[in-house]
């Protein structure tokens, strides 16, 4: 009943019973990082397949924004929220908002602790750092020199991230993180912040960048460094570095697929709406890909 | 028909002076007929509770912007303020203490700032801007990059509690207007300005210690934005030390927009108000009405735009 | 002996430039000590060593016997001492009232920190009245001609306690009408026992009310003693150095054909002006404070809307929209307030000078260096700037010395028409010959045409060919050179005397 | 002995002058003894290619604060200008097209920025900051928010090639540097630029089109800023519609750093460039010594405010 724009007009289309007058919300927590640019896609693709309604706020990754913006969806009255947190914790009083609004909350990415959600889909970030760094060591064949990309600091993903990726490295003894430095997700911050290193450490083995922009950003570095058999590993697996991947210049991604991340929580919304009850957590598909199993994977997507 | 036309320039001027005024009813109406749940109670509440954190910095940033400088460090005192602020209630449990550490870390960096500004006559733009990379800096450090929770009902009170209908933080942003009002209007500080913005060197030759009141003008904006600091924290029970990255632009737009010279010398708080309430009303009326966010900055950008052109028509002349 | 204040071997460096060499200056208590000497002498120098603006580099002031120290303006003022600017100190925002009673509001309330405007306007509205001035206290600054300004300073300065008033060029920017009340408020503080510090360039207004003379040359004491000691001639002598023949050249103009004709011009500040000027002729707009002479040529170069009426060059119908709409028809104007709308106040001489012109010195768009220079120099010894560095920024000239950079830059236009308003306020006698005689000679040898606005009665007179008086925004007599009289002038400027049987050119 | 004085002044007003240069002088001395890699040819022609877009774009914000405005488009132009740049080479191929596309689309936003300020009279911060919103949008929809990426090596040479031992964006960077350091010094329109900053009034009243020197000065940032847009994207072989985020403030900051004044009418190139090499070494050096990323941004803000200190002692008399 609200809204002029194309959204509304979805609606008819869908066949499905019972899901004509649905309106999903969705918080996302930002827009600047290709990722979520193909979660929001995938969502909002899924949603006209499915004939339902969905309104996009975007909090720009700040907190307060975040809760603005699920207010503001409050107000317009949504059937189900799907909050993707900025925060793991600093996230809680947005969503309590819509609980006590009488809105189902869905929550995607990160779990949020005490939150009286419907359900979390996600993974385990940490966990995510951890498989990445591990193969990493694997293909250092234990020892080496790296460099380790983090995302912008004080926030969640590039803490937890960091963190598995170092968990994994305490392993291996033998490799070296010769510099860790903030990237701030951004691929032209991963290039020239690898160049600097670069300066100083001519002879790296391997480079971790907590996201693919950085990833990819660190590549441009390498290669006019002419340094192509560094192993570099990234996470996210976007398009772009699942193509880098597949030219061999990406060595691996932690991927997360983002289109199954928008579709999935799409899909399961609806379910909220429709009284189906819903496990508490759905463990969000994930997979490092690699060259070996990178044309499986771009088959499966 | 002398006495005519007088009535009529002072009508004139009338909507010359609230020619924001103007477009902002605008927005309201068309948001109200766009969307039945713009124009509610609920709403409204919400949406002042929404801009009351960037309404309070944009207050301070007006006294800066009117005495002819500018704060760039008031987006990072939020995040160092209320991570201390955080800090203490975590350390102590003690709610007043907590508040009122928030608030002195936003004043002593705001005096910081007016210190060396005015005793050193360092540009404001650059001074601001190492505080406001600096005590960043410092908010990570503290924090470990991690955000801090905040789960005592006292303190969230602040952000999330309401005096009868009227959000906490929607009643703390109001205070804070009348009470800058006053200063600016009736207070010889608020005199003086409007004098240093409009001519330091003739306010100092007339005998006024310039130094101390452009201190105290960077200090109630340190202070300000400590306030903001502990309501967001207050809000989002919880203190991230990235935080409030970002608003010194949100504000410095409101106050430009609500009619303030950033040459100095000329506007007012109310106008600030304004100013924050247009941006904070299109934001959230576009998500109320689901403008898709790729179309949300194109239509803020040319609404801003349109905002401007439509208040210099109104005042041709000046 | 009574004297209230002692300056004794005063001297004061700018970087490598010592512009006052142990000067000395003694005041008596209520006396008026008039401070002479040619533009860039030193005399706003000393001043403002006196009120705090700079610190000398050694010297002492003794103010009652007792060697008192000035570090800042605040210390200046509570030693009793204030000070009218040479250079206007307002704030253009705010109102009179406020501008008044800047630094010394009357406060009220908790902790004495209200600001009670009300009282502010009542006494500034008293002072008005005293005086019997014609100001609106309301208003804010920005709006006020600049005359009107120079009341506003006079007031500041007078509504203070002080026992010392320091005077910097008061009457630079007044008429007539408005130096005459000024004299009669420097008598009633002169009988309060205060003892003022007078400079001024209009040699007449030093005899009329200075007890004592102090005449200063580059920035050392030349004379001094009782006004009975000196008459012009001997004042000019000592100014300049050398006796000085007649202020105003022997005019032998050949006033040609019609050049410039303003038909019926109105807008919001004149009503329905006519005028025609022809080559070779000097007009002279006569009026006092906010009679609105200046607008006339405010709307002539296109800063103020034309609302009716034309304006014929050469017989031709021209349309003026800009300022550069008129100097591209040959049209220059040197404006009233050289500070906010003659210089660049950062930039040095020579690109001050040569802004307006700036094509004539450039070939495809790159300057060249070399005739900028060159023209630089011409017009500093045209003029007789007083300065070190033609690329010294205009800020640190004397006032007199800006003056001139304002007019050279127009003559480097070589205009057609020339506009000036108020063209030697704060000019010494020796630089106001030299202008008088450029634009003399302007009008005889390269028949051009001047119209000069003043509110100086004996400019006007001694220089124009004709002259047009204005009242509230209309001309209301015209008026050949040699039938008119300072008399004459005054009871039409001031309305006592109307138009009828007069007769309006058309 | 008068001989000797003049000397003495002469050379103290260089080093006054050059004051900020010291700082950049000592910042390498200190990266050289803390590292021996900092001071070796191949690190200084990185550090000057990566300082080379934000160099470029605050060469433009120079002339912008010289004039007495400002220029918040400038980060959103290079998202801008980069994606039509890049979208242009997919779908044309052709290098010269995309780089003209670039450049044309940047002097546009530029040309309508000061159209809009100087026709209708409108603050420079609040149309820039529309333009900032604005085309950030526009560059989102655009792109479909995603990266473009370019492999067009003709296009890449521009940020990846050389000239010799150079790099091709820090030859760029030095052409621009001395082109606008002629327009700025020798040219009618620089002299309007300083005259404009420092008088605009009286600059048109000396008969002056005003306007049009602004929009040429807005252009010309706009222009410079899509020629930061078409280097960046060739370095990353890719354009992105979240480039150039916060570069406006980043150039600002060096310009004011490099001794313009906010105020208008002072400052030069030579100074920016400067400023842009102090923050850039900064950054490089602490990197390159591996500071851990917590501290960089207190080490950064110290820096800043102790080089503007010690930049005020040296001038203690202006
Ligand atoms: N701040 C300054 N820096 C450098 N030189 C200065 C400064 N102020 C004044 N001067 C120089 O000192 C000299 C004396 O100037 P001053 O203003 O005292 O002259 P004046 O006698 O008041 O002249 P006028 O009659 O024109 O007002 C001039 O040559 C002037 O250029
Ligand atoms: N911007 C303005 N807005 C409103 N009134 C103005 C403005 N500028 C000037 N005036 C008024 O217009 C009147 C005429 O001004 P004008 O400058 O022509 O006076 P003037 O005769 O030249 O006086 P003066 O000798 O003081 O310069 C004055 O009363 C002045 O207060
Ligand atoms: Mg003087
Ligand atoms: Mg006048």
């Amino acid at each position: 009943a609200c809204g002029s724009n194309g959204a509304e007009g979805q609606n008819n289309e869908g066949g499905d019973e019972g899901s004509e007058d649905i309106t999903i919300g969705y918080a996302i927590n930002t827009l600047n990082n290709p990722f979520f640019v193909e979660v929001k896609e995938s969502a909002e693709a899924a949603a006209e397949e499915l004939g339902v309604n969905i309104s996009v706020v975007n909090a720009n990754g700040d907190l307060s924004e975040q809760i603005s913006g699920v207010e503001d969806l409050v107000q317009q009255q949504v059937d189900v929220l799907i909050v993707d947190p900025v925060d793991s914790e600093g996230s809680l009083t947005a969503i309590n908002g819509a609980v006590e609004a009488g809105i189902p909350v869905i929550t995607t990415g990160r779990s949020i602790e005490g939150a009286d959600v419907v359900t979390h889909m996600g993974y385990d970030e940490v966990k995510n750092g951890e498989i990445a760094g591990e193969f990493l060591a694997e293909q250092l064949e234990g020892q080496g020199k790296v460099i380790e990309l983090q995302g912008t600091l004080g926030t969640d993903v590039a803490n937890n991230r960091s963190e598995g990726f170092n968990n994994a490295l305490s392993n291996y003894p033998d490799i070296e993180i010769v510099s860790s430095q903030s990237a701030d997700f951004d691929r032209t911050e991963g290039m020239n912040v690898t160049e600097n290193i670069l300066q100083s450490h001519s002879e790296i083995d391997g480079l971790y960048a907590a996201n693919d922009e950085m990833g990819l950003g660190a590549l441009q570095a390498l290669n006019s460094n002419n340094l192509s058999d560094v192993a570099v590993v990234s996470n996210d697996g976007t398009g772009e570095a699942l193509n880098s991947v597949i030219d061999e210049e990406l060595t691996g991604t932690m991927a997360v697929s983002p289109k199954a991340y928008g579709e999935e929580a799409v899909v399961v919304a609806i379910d909220v709406v429709n009284g189906e009850e819903q496990p508490e957590y759905i463990e969000l598909p994930s997979e490092f890909v690699s060259l070996e199993n990178v044309e499986e994977f771009l088959a499966e997507q | 028909m002398d006495e005519m036309t007088k009535k009529k320039l002072l009508s004139l001027s009338a909507i010359q002076k609230y020619g924001m005024m103007l477009i902002l009813v605008l927005i309201i109406i068309i948001f109200s007929v766009l969307s039945p749940n713009f124009f509610t109670y609920s709403n409204f509440m919400s949406m002042l509770r929404q801009i009351s954190v960037i309404g309070i910095i944009a207050a301070g940033q007006t006294l800066v912007i009117i005495k002819g400088g500018i704060d760039l460090s008031v987006g990072s005192i939020v995040a160092f303020a209320g991570v201390v602020s955080a800090l203490t209630l975590a350390s102590t449990g003690n709610t007043t203490l907590a508040i009122i550490a928030g608030l002195l870390v936003g004043a002593l960096v705001g005096c910081l700032n007016g210190v060396l500004i005015s005793k050193l006559k360092l540009s404001p733009l650059i001074v601001t801007l190492a505080s406001m990379t600096l005590y960043g800096g410092v908010a990570l450090v503290l924090s470990d990059g991690n955000p801090i929770i905040v789960s005592e009902s006292g303190f969230n009170f602040l952000g999330q509690g309401y005096v009868g209908p009227i959000p906490f933080p929607v009643f703390l942003l109001i205070a804070v207007y009348l009470v800058l009002f006053f200063i600016l209007r009736k207070t010889i500080h608020g005199q003086y300005i409007y004098s240093i913005g409009g001519n330091e060197k003739a306010t100092k030759l007339s005998g006024v210690k310039v130094d101390i009141h452009k201190i105290i003008v960077y200090t109630t904006s340190g202070l300000l934005a400590g306030l903001a600091a502990v309501i967001l924290t207050a809000r989002l029970s919880s203190a991230s030390p990235v935080a409030g990255t970002g608003y010194e632009l949100d504000a410095i737009a409101a106050v430009i927009l609500g009619g303030t010279s950033l040459f100095g010398g000329r506007g007012s708080v109310f106008g600030t108000l304004i100013g924050v309430a247009i941006l904070g009303f299109l934001t959230s009326g576009m998500n109320l009405i689901n403008v898709s966010p790729f179309y949300q900055d194109i239509a803020k950008g040319l609404i801003i735009l349109f905002a401007v052109i439509i208040d210099r028509f109104i005042n041709r002349d000046k | 002996m009574d004297d209230l204040l002692k300056m004794r071997s005063i001297t004061k460096s700018f970087g490598p430039v010592e512009v006052l060499k142990d000067v000395d200056l003694t005041l008596m208590r209520g006396s008026v000590h008039a401070l002479l000497g040619s533009n860039g002498a030193g005399k706003s120098t000393l001043m403002k060593i006196l009120s705090g603006n700079h610190m000398s580099d050694s010297g002492e002031v003794y103010l009652k016997g007792k060697k008192i120290s000035i570090v800042d303006p605040k210390s200046s003022k509570e030693n009793g001492i204030s000070i009218i600017h040479q250079e206007f100190n307002l704030i253009p925002d705010l109102t009179v009232y406020e501008n008044v009673f800047l630094g010394k509001e009357i406060r009220k309330g908790f902790l004495n920190f209200i600001n009670s405007k009300k009282e502010s306007l009542k006494h500034t509205q008293k002072l008005i009245d005293k005086y019997g001035l014609d100001i609106d206290a309301e208003k804010p600054i920005r709006e006020l001609s600049v005359g009107e300004q120079q009341v506003v300073e006079i007031l500041k300065a007078i509504s203070e306690d002080s026992s010392i008033l320091i005077m910097d060029e008061p009457t630079a920017a007044l008429s007539i009408k408005e130096s005459e009340r000024l004299f009669e408020v420097v008598e009633s503080i002169k009988a309060q026992g205060i003892g003022i510090i007078y400079i001024s360039h209009r040699l007449d207004e030093i005899q009329r009310i200075c007890d004592y003379v102090t005449v200063m040359r580059d920035g050392k004491n030349i004379k001094e003693g009782g006004i009975s000691e000196f008459s012009n001639e001997k004042i000019i002598e000592y100014m300049v150095g050398t006796k000085m023949e007649n202020m105003f050249p022997e005019k032998n103009n050949i006033i040609g054909e019609d050049l410039l004709a303003l038909n019926h011009l109105s807008n919001e500040f004149i009503n329905n002006i006519n005028i025609s000027v022809k080559k070779g002729e000097i007009l002279g707009l006569f009026g006092l404070i906010g009679s609105g002479h200046t607008k006339v040529l405010d709307a002539l170069f296109g800063i103020n809307k034309i609302m009716e009426g034309v304006i014929l060059i050469n017989g031709k119908e021209e349309k003026i929209s800009s300022p550069s709409d008129a100097k591209k028809l040959g049209i220059a104007y040197v404006t009233e307030n050289r500070k906010e709308e003659g210089l660049i106040l950062d930039l040095g001489v020579t690109d001050n000078i040569i802004i307006p012109s700036m094509k004539l010195y450039a070939s495809y768009g790159v300057k060249n260096q070399k005739k900028i220079m060159n023209a630089g120099k011409y017009y500093k010894e045209k003029l007789s700037i007083k300065l070190n560095h033609l690329s010294d920024p205009v800020v640190n000239l004397s006032g007199g010395n800006q003056q001139k950079v304002v007019l050279s830059k127009w003559l480097a236009t070589q205009p057609e028409v020339i506009l000036l308003s108020e063209p030697t306020r704060g000019i010494d006698v020796g630089a106001r010959s030299e202008i008088y005689r450029i634009l003399t000679n302007l009008t005889t040898e390269e028949e051009k045409a001047v119209l000069m606005a003043s509110s100086d009665s004996e400019e006007v007179l001694g220089l124009s060919d004709r002259i047009l008086i204005f009242f509230e925004g209309k001309i209301v007599a015209e008026i050949k050179a040699e039938e008119a009289t300072p008399e004459i002038l005054m009871e039409y400027a001031s309305g006592a005397r109307n138009a009828e049987g007069v007769k309006i050119d058309g």
